[in-house]
């Protein structure tokens, strides 16, 4: 049954809510996480709700301009939007969102709203620190597209679709239906993918705060930065999310799915925590060479 | 080439501390004149004088003390050699991020400034810019002794001898150089004072801006800046 | 009638009488020589004339006996049109020689007449002896005129003329001696057909008399004392050579076929197209005009040679020979006697430079005069080409036809490098220079424009008698005379006066249409008239731009709706000329409108090839592999598909602005039409079946991902959005080359979107390069706060262009990506991605660069772009937006249109959503969805705001200190650094390289080949005598 | 035992080789000899390496003395040319054309010192003190604590202690 | 058809001589007179291809009358035709050698290889 206008608004409210705290939460578990790594205490998992409180409640702000004040509500609209766009839980209403949109495409694409706005906005700052994150930031995405691309080729191969309910569908039915297992090989090219999306090490040159100050959102400040702040929550909430859909057989309820994109985020963390930085180049050469590879093969598996 | 000039410097004999949070003067001009900047260069700056934004009171405002006293972002701006001391904070022995304390890159998005000790006229300046950028309420902790009267380099040329009369200062962690412990015990001062609502430094920075800024354009000579850095 | 003998009596009673009359002063001596010249042209147009109205031929003994007995002249309808041309030429020539003529002793008047007497002489004559007589009276007079004012290098030039000549006159009288002694007769017409001339020895004194006249005709390589001839003379002399020497010599060649058997014609042939190759190729090297000029009259005397032996080869009646050879001849002729003139006008010295610049009447006459040389439209060697190409390649000739695209080839690049340097002035290496000034010529200009507008009239002619009276057809042309004509009005009239023309051209044009032409129309007339209005943006006259623009228009807009080949492939030209003209209007559009000019006579004479093949008519020609690979070779030349594509960036961006846009947004897709209309003629077989259209595809998507990959290195922000449109239309490609529905909808869109978006892009460009006087995106930065609207526009543009949803662009990825999957070509998907993924950085590259970062001081008073830039900006961003709302606008027709050739299968729309095989897209609820989030979020920012504060563009956090200059911290050059060393290896120009190669070693093997010129006679001579004897050789073998 | 090169003694009026240790030896030599002196030493007796340049000031003399402090990797060597510049108008030869690196150490001393080294880049331009107004502050009549008073506000209170009788204090008051 | 007599082939020999001559000669007044050897070697095949065996030369007088003389004359034209032809050798001939003094002058050798600067 479609549920009516208004009451999919508020499920839709309802939705994002769930997935902002649970992505604010996962942050702040991740930093504890790795500072267990580091035989550290770490600071306390609701430390990103503070930080946003703090940022949200700085007593004055700057901007220079238009275009900077909309970069982040590109970002965070990017974020949200690209969640709205992605069911998260199978069969849930609430959490169904407004996937009937577009299909896995859609959501791939609208990927980069948020990202070019933000750019566009961090560009007007005018500070040369910025441009080259963004210019860092970009050149690493092109790259690690290209696996993600052909993971994301296969699977559409695999099950003859590109609408994520019925892959999540066609992978019910036990956990030797997930892409996982009857993939692997794209699921390992969209995990590569995953770390240079995420910008955890390796891949964290983007933001490398001792050369560049934290990259794009140098000049972001006050309420600005809380928004970005959410967003990253949001964001990667809805990027796991996906990720989930795609590889790991979805979920039908929200505790898998808390479950299943805590171990997925957690492989960044793994990674992250073992490796030192690429250079830009580096990065670009790494991804368009043994993840590719894996990527093809993976398209050549099912595809021919 | 030998054509050096000695001069004096031009001394302003009246070297008193006025009394802390007196209210600025009336009236107070809407536009600063950034004198330093040759003319084809103010069009590159803001000039709007900086107005104080607090102290506010409720609930709310607690709330947010509170808020922001749980997450202190240091600016990573190594002033002195006490900016060592800082390290050492971030190592899993002292791990200052138990207490919401991380450092940042940039200003913009830092609360505390952390003076690191002796400040040269030449670092001053920075400090002064990098202050002023940050955004309010914004915290200054000030570390060794060289910060709260000269310390060792008290009869130095070069450095000046108490930081508190160019920038508001929230805490002073004495010593030479104060230990990581001593740090963090300044930073739980700090965070009690927030709460308290006690660390108004920005408000008391624009409401004495004139005092703040003579005493600043006093030591530093080359100031080849606007008078207020956005 | 007056009996033509009359013409040698009074020519002769004149040449006695002028040292006379010249007693009396030269006053009287000169009337005499321009009233006999005048009258003698008199004759021949009454000649003409009378034998248009009234068909026949005039047979003339002299001395009242038949032959064999006496000479026999004859006058027909052919023989009076050469008559017609020699005198005109003749008077033109004169009349630029008339200074030297009237300061020189009467003996150069007499002289003159001489030599125009024998070469009528030689039109007329029918004895093969006499012919020997004109020849010599002709030859003698030629040396004499030419070492007649006593240069060096003009008797020198002389004496190698007369070595030659004498050698091919010893030939020709032994030939005709033994002629004689075979036939028993000196009268060709009772010589054809004779026995004797059977067997060897008849074939034998036929070869003598036939090498003497192909000597005569200057053939490669035997032709080095011809050229230095054509140096060394004055030029009107030489338009006397190159014009009426060549047509008597070549009338009398056309005289003797009768006599020839097939193999002779084809030595005749073959000798003629190799002239025709070679001396073009050794004329690529010149750089000296009258040289130039010189190989450029030696290749097209050849190729009319061969043309008239093809066609008595292989067409029956003469109706070919008129047509093509005269075609060609008739085009020959007043072109170069036209460009002799000029270049006596203009030409400072003898290496190239140039004393100053031709004003507009002028400079037109010269585009027009080498246009025609080189066979384009609408000039009469166009349509010859075209008739000798398809019968040529009716007959399987094809190597015949290689050698005419090739020599074309070389003489279009060489004679408009020449025309380049007359309009632009100053020399190749220095584009920089400062402006040459306009020279005036005055009376000077006649010849050369009186030539011109000759060509004109009789291409106009050709075109007509080809049934062409379609107003639509001739739109092009008379809306270009018309602008010229408006030319002195003020720029931005002119721009609206163009916008209505090309609107009203639609406004007839429309009814006509199918869906499929409409929706092409739409983006090529609706896309020129909003760039005919932008056209405007620059003040001033703009002088010749409109002309050209409002003929390249409405020539593609007649390409659309063209009903034969023929007038298709003529708009075709016509628009490949009016974009070399605009592309060279551009500051420094030298180099790039050569190499676009290059690339579009070679695709267009590939796509001549394959229209022919595949039977040379839209509709009802039979479906043929190797029809569709030479025009699609041709038309991917257009589109700049990779490999092809060298000329493409520097055509786009070193147009002028608006055209650049026009360019790029429709120009381009005539070549997707064109592409679809080919599939729908000649059937969709390639030659290599499946494998052949998967490669199409894979060209498609490496021109995307490198083009994209090369735009992301420009600092030039033209260059850019031109390796951009590259990129993009490689998608296009990749996705026409799927054939089926899901692909086609998938090109008809992109290509719609592009023009949307790429035009607004472009425009937003314009108006930034025009406020801040540079293209180099460093170079500028920060310019949101100046130009609000342009920005806007650039953003929106390149959200769409990115395929950000909720733009259109997003539709067109969503549409590739499912049809490429649904194919089957996924690497083809993959590759895309990665293109896809490269075209932001160089949107945010552009974007940044130009309109966010730190504004420089001295744009800080820019303004907003013109109005007139403004505004089509506006319109195309209103279409963007509608489309993005509702994809069904633009969707339903495109797939009614797809429908109507592919069955539905894949594509289909459920209410307001796309659904395909693999998924579904629903543009409105997603333009919803992202509407209300982003507001929510907008409304979410300004609550929270504090106190914010608007700082200015150095208030930045910059490690605790402080910029200094703009220049320095506007982060912008070499933007992609880490790109370039990751995979800027891919984008070093291997394309280019290769090409560059290719034209080294062009350029190379000219080099080698016009080592034979060593400038020595005696060398020349043995070249004749080693040419006649070889070309024997080939007949024995044959 | 080093000696003074021949080259070097018959070319140059030079003082006695000091040897200060064994890797360490100075030289004096008059002020208009230090570069072709310094030129010699590097090409052809293996002191390649500029360690630095510095100044003394001899106030009680009236002049500065610079040290030029060079090395010889090969034999483990430094020797420091000396010469004596006048106080009053102090000038030296510049010697960055022997030295890329000389410059530097010719603005610092021309900051600090005021001892002008005509020629040599950026020689006018501040170095580590920004905006300095008054005279060079390395020179001995330059008062820095009179200075400091004068321009630095302190804070009142200050005194000093020594840290040994002061921790005593603190840590063992019994003791005393 | 016996076309090979003495005439022609001294006719051939003088046109091979004079061509050799003009080709090999680099003076250029050796090579007008190559040319006009070979005019020479020319017009005597012209007469030789007129010349019939045992017949008289075409005029007419009491060898041959006017009812007679296509049976005993030899063919005339190739006469009347050389006639034309060794008028314009000579015009020929001496137009190249006005023109050789004439280079003469402007400065020019007596070699013809001293006159290429035109070339390429």
């Amino acid at each position: 049954m479609e549920p009516s206008i208004p009451l999919r608004i508020a499920y839709a409210f309802a939705s994002l809510a769930v997935i902002t705290v649970y992505g604010l939460l996962l942050i702040g578990s991740m930093a504890r996480i790795s500072a267990k790594v580091q035989g550290r205490v770490g600071q306390p998992v609701w430390q990103p709700f503070i930080d946003i409180v703090k940022s949200s409640g700085k007593r004055n702000s700057i901007s220079h301009g238009v275009m900077f004040w909309l970069g982040p509500v590109f970002r965070l609209a990017g974020g949200v939007g690209t969640y709205m766009f992605v069911p998260a839980v199978l069969g849930s209403v609430v959490f169904q969102n407004f996937s009937m949109s577009g299909d896995l495409l859609l959501v791939m694409y609208f990927i980069f709203f948020g990202q070019l706005g933000m750019a566009l906005g961090a560009s007007e700052g005018g500070h040369p620190y910025s441009a080259i994150g963004v210019s860092r930031g970009l050149a690493q995405m092109t790259a690690f597209e290209v696996p993600f691309a052909l993971s994301i080729i296969s699977i559409a191969v695999q099950y003859g679709t590109l609408d994520i309910t019925k892959i999540v569908m066609a992978q019910q039915g036990g956990f030797l239906n997930w892409t996982l297992f009857t993939n692997p090989l794209a699921v390992v090219a969209a995990m590569i993918a995953f770390l240079g999306m995420s910008g955890h090490n390796p891949f964290s040159v983007v933001i490398a705060p001792q050369e560049i100050p934290i990259g794009p959102p140098t000049e972001y400040q006050s309420n600005l930065l809380g928004m970005l702040q959410t967003n990253r929550a949001v964001f990667n909430g809805a990027k796991l999310v996906l990720y989930m859909n795609l590889f790991f057989g979805g979920a039908t309820n929200v505790p898998v799915m808390v479950v299943k994109t805590f171990l997925i985020y957690f492989v960044n963390i793994f990674v992250g925590q073992a490796f030192p930085r690429f250079r830009t180049d580096q990065a670009i050469r790494f991804f368009l060479g043994v993840p590719t590879l894996i990527g093809i093969a993976a398209v050549v598996l099912f595809a021919f | 080439m030998s054509d050096i000039k000695f001069t004096r410097a031009l001394a302003d004999p009246d070297h008193a501390l006025k009394p802390a949070g007196r209210p600025g003067p009336l009236g107070k001009p809407l536009v600063l004149a950034n004198d330093g900047l040759p003319e084809e260069e103010k069009a590159w700056f803001c000039d709007a004088y900086p107005t104080a934004s607090g102290p506010y009171k409720g609930i709310l405002e607690n709330f947010l003390n509170w808020a922001r006293s749980k997450s202190l972002w240091i600016l990573g701006f190594g002033t002195g050699c006490g900016a060592i001391e800082l390290r050492p904070l971030m190592t899993s022995r002292f791990d200052m991020y138990r207490f919401g304390i991380q450092p940042r890159p940039t200003p913009r998005q830092s609360s505390v400034f952390v003076i690191g000790g002796y400040a040269s006229v030449k670092t001053l300046k920075r400090i002064v810019r990098s202050y002023e950028q940050m955004m309010g309420p914004k915290f200054v902790v000030a570390l060794g002794s060289c910060t709260i009267n000269g310390g060792m380099y008290w009869d130095s040329y070069n450095t000046i001898n108490a930081i508190e009369h160019y920038i508001p200062v929230d805490v002073y962690i004495a010593g030479c150089m104060p230990r990581p412990e001593a740090l963090l015990a300044g930073f739980k001062e700090l965070q009690r004072k927030i709460r308290r609502g006690e660390c108004e430094g920005a408000v008391k920075y624009a409401e004495n801006f004139e005092w703040y800024k003579a005493n600043q354009k006093k030591v530093i000579h080359d100031w080849n800046m606007p008078d207020y850095n956005y | 009638m007056v009996t033509p003998l009359a013409i040698f009596a009074a020519f002769l009673a004149t040449g006695f009488l002028l040292p006379l009359a010249d007693k009396l002063g030269r006053r009287v001596s000169a009337t005499l020589f321009w009233a006999l010249l005048a009258g003698f042209a008199g004759l021949a147009a009454y000649y003409l004339a009378s034998f248009v109205a009234a068909p026949g031929t005039l047979e003339i003994y002299t001395g009242g006996f038949e032959p064999p007995l006496v000479i026999a002249l004859r006058l027909g309808l052919e023989e009076s049109a050469a008559l017609a041309a020699v005198a005109a030429v003749a008077l033109l020539a004169a009349f630029s020689m008339r200074k030297a003529l009237h300061e020189a002793p009467v003996s150069g008047m007499m002289t003159f007449l001489m030599l125009v007497m024998g070469l009528s002489g030689l039109v007329l004559t029918r004895d093969l002896f006499n012919l020997f007589v004109f020849l010599e009276i002709s030859g003698i007079a030629g040396y004499a005129l030419l070492g007649f004012d006593d240069r060096r290098l003009a008797m020198s030039a002389a004496f190698k003329y007369m070595v030659a000549g004498g050698i091919a006159s010893a030939a020709y009288l032994v030939g005709v001696i033994y002629l004689y002694r075979l036939t028993g007769t000196l009268n060709l017409d009772l010589m054809i057909g004779s026995a004797g001339l059977e067997g060897a020895a008849g074939a034998a004194a036929v070869f003598f008399v036939l090498a003497a006249l192909l000597v005569e005709l200057k053939p490669f390589p035997a032709n080095g004392w011809a050229i230095d001839a054509y140096e060394a003379a004055n030029p009107g002399l030489g338009a006397l050579f190159s014009g009426a020497q060549a047509t008597a010599m070549l009338f009398a060649l056309y005289k003797v076929f009768p006599l020839l058997s097939d193999a002779h014609l084809a030595v005749v042939m073959w000798a003629g197209i190799v002239t025709f190759a070679f001396s073009n190729l050794v004329g690529l090297r010149q750089t000296a005009t009258r040289r130039m000029f010189g190989y450029s009259s030696a290749g097209q005397v050849g190729f009319v040679a061969a043309a008239l032996a093809f066609g008595a080869r292989y067409v029956e009646g003469s109706d070919f020979a008129w047509l093509v050879a005269g075609g060609l001849l008739v085009n020959h002729l007043l072109a170069k006697t036209g460009l002799f003139l000029l270049s006596a006008a203009f030409e400072s010295d003898g290496d190239g430079s140039m004393k100053g610049r031709p004003g507009t009447l002028v400079a037109a006459a010269a585009g027009v005069l080498v246009a025609a040389l080189v066979g384009l439209p609408p000039f009469p060697a166009f349509w010859a080409k075209w008739d000798l190409v398809r019968v040529a390649l009716a007959t399987r000739e094809y190597a015949f036809v290689a050698l005419v695209g090739a020599g074309g080839l070389f003489e279009a690049w060489y004679l408009f490098s020449w025309l380049v340097r007359l309009v632009k002035g100053g020399a190749d290496e220095t584009p920089e220079a400062a402006p040459v000034p306009v020279l005036r010529v005055g009376a000077d200009g006649v010849g050369p424009v009186l030539a011109a507008l000759g060509i004109a009239a009789l291409g106009g002619l050709s075109a007509w008698t080809r049934g062409f009276t379609d107003p639509l057809f001739w739109a092009p042309l008379a809306g270009g005379l018309l602008f010229l004509a408006l030319d002195r009005l003020p720029g931005k009239l002119k721009a609206l006066l163009a916008t209505a023309a090309i609107a009203a051209f639609g406004y007839f044009a429309l009814p006509s249409m199918s869906e499929f032409q409409k929706l092409f129309a739409l983006m090529i007339l609706g896309g020129g008239a909003l760039h005919a209005f932008a056209g405007g943006y620059l003040t001033g006259r703009r002088a010749g731009h409109f002309p050209l623009y409002v003929m390249t228009v409405l020539s593609l807009g007649y390409a659309l709706v063209a009903e034969s080949a023929l007038g298709f492939f003529m708009a075709w030209e016509l628009m490949a000329l009016g974009g070399y003209f605009l592309v060279l209007q551009g500051a420094k559009g030298r180099s790039a409108s050569m190499i676009y000019l290059a690339f579009s006579i070679g695709g267009a004479f590939l796509m001549m090839a394959g229209l022919q093949l595949g039977g040379g008519l839209i509709g009802g020609a039979a479906p043929s592999p190797a029809a569709l690979a030479l025009v699609g070779l041709g038309l991917l030349a257009k589109l700049g598909a990779f490999g092809l594509h060298v000329w493409l960036p520097g055509a786009y961006a070193e147009a002028a602005d608006d055209f650049s846009s026009f360019f790029s947004a429709s120009l381009s897709k005539v070549a997707v039409f064109a592409l679809m209309a080919a599939l729908a003629v000649f059937g969709e077989a390639l030659p290599g079946g499946e494998l052949a259209w998967r490669v199409v595809g894979w060209v498609g998507i490496l021109g995307a991902v490198l083009g994209a990959l090369a735009a992301i290195f420009q600092e030039d922000a033209k260059y850019a959005l031109a390796f951009s449109s590259m990129g993009q239309m490689g998608y296009v490609l990749a996705a026409l080359a799927m054939r089926d529905q899901m692909g086609w909808t998938t090109a008809l869109y992109l290509a719609a979107t592009h023009f949307l978006y790429k035009g607004m892009m472009w425009l937003s460009v314009a108006g930034a390069s025009l406020r801040t006087g540079t293209r180099t995106m460093y170079l500028m930065g920060g310019l949101i706060k100046r130009m609000p609207i342009s920005f806007v526009s650039f953003l929106v543009g390149i959200i769409a262009l990115s395929g950000v949803p909720p733009l259109t662009g997003f539709g067109g990825k969503w549409l590739l990506y499912h049809s490429l999957i649904a194919k089957g070509w996924y690497f083809e998907a993959a590759a895309s991605f990665l293109a896809s993924g490269i075209a932001f950085l160089y949107l945010y590259r552009m974007i940044h660069s130009i309109f966010l970062g730190q504004p420089k001081d001295e744009h800080r008073t820019v303004k907003e772009a013109p109005f007139w830039l403004v505004l089509p900006q506006l319109l195309l961003l209103v279409a963007v937006i509608a489309f993005s709302v509702f994809p069904r606008l633009i969707l339903d027709p495109i797939m009614a249109v797809v429908g109507a050739r592919y069955p539905a299968a894949g594509f289909a729309f459920e209410g307001q959503t796309l659904v395909s095989s693999l998924g579904y897209w629903n543009g409105l609820l997603t333009i919803v969805v992202v509407v209300v989030v982003f507001v929510l979020t907008f409304i979410w920012m300004v609550m929270n705001l504090r106190k914010p504060r608007l700082v200015k563009q150095f208030n930045i956090v910059f490690a605790a200190e402080r910029p200094f200059r703009p220049e320095t911290t506007h982060f912008a050059f070499d933007f992609f650094a880490p790109y370039r060393r990751a995979l800027g290896f891919l984008v070093r120009g291997r394309s280019e390289k290769a090409w560059t190669a290719v034209a080294g070693l062009a350029t190379s093997v000219a080099g080698a080949i016009r080592r034979l010129y060593t400038g020595n006679g005696q060398t020349y001579a043995l070249h004749v005598v080693l040419y006649v004897g070889i070309l024997y050789l080939f007949l024995g073998v044959r | 035992m080093r000696t003074i090169p021949a080259d070097i003694a018959e070319r140059f009026e030079v003082g006695p080789l000091v040897s200060k240790r064994a890797d360490l030896s100075t030289l004096d030599v008059d002020a208009k000899d230090v570069p072709e002196l310094l030129a010699r030493l590097r090409d052809r007796h293996g002191y390649r390496h500029l360690s630095f340049v510095t100044a003394t000031d001899q106030i009680e003399e009236g002049v500065f003395v610079l040290t030029y402090m060079l090395h010889n990797h090969a034999d483990n060597h430094s020797l420091g040319v000396k010469c004596r510049v006048g106080r009053e108008n102090a000038v030296m030869e510049s010697c960055h054309l022997l030295w890329e690196q000389m410059w530097t150490y010719q603005r610092e001393l021309k900051e600090l010192f005021g001892i002008d080294f005509p020629g040599s880049p950026r020689v006018d331009e501040s170095f580590v003190l920004e905006g300095w107004i008054d005279i060079p502050p390395m020179r001995r009549e330059f008062d820095t604590r009179e200075y400091s008073e004068r321009t630095f506000p302190t804070r009142p209170g200050r005194s000093t202690k020594d840290p040994a009788t002061h921790m005593k204090e603190k840590l063992y008051p019994e003791a005393l | 058809m016996s076309d090979v007599n003495i005439v022609t082939l001294i006719g051939v020999a003088l046109l091979l001589v004079g061509f050799y001559g003009a080709l090999s000669r680099p003076n250029v007044i050796k090579m007008i007179v190559g040319f006009a050897i070979a005019d020479t070697g020319v017009n005597m095949i012209i007469v030789a291809v007129g010349y019939l065996p045992g017949r008289t030369a075409p005029i007419l007088d009491s060898a041959a009358d006017a009812a007679g003389a296509a049976a005993r004359m030899v063919d005339p034209i190739p006469q009347a035709l050389v006639l034309t032809a060794i008028v314009i050798g000579l015009a020929v001939t001496a137009l190249m050698l006005s023109f050789a003094v004439r280079m003469r002058r402007s400065g020019g050798g007596m070699a013809i290889d001293s006159y290429g600067e035109q070339k390429w």
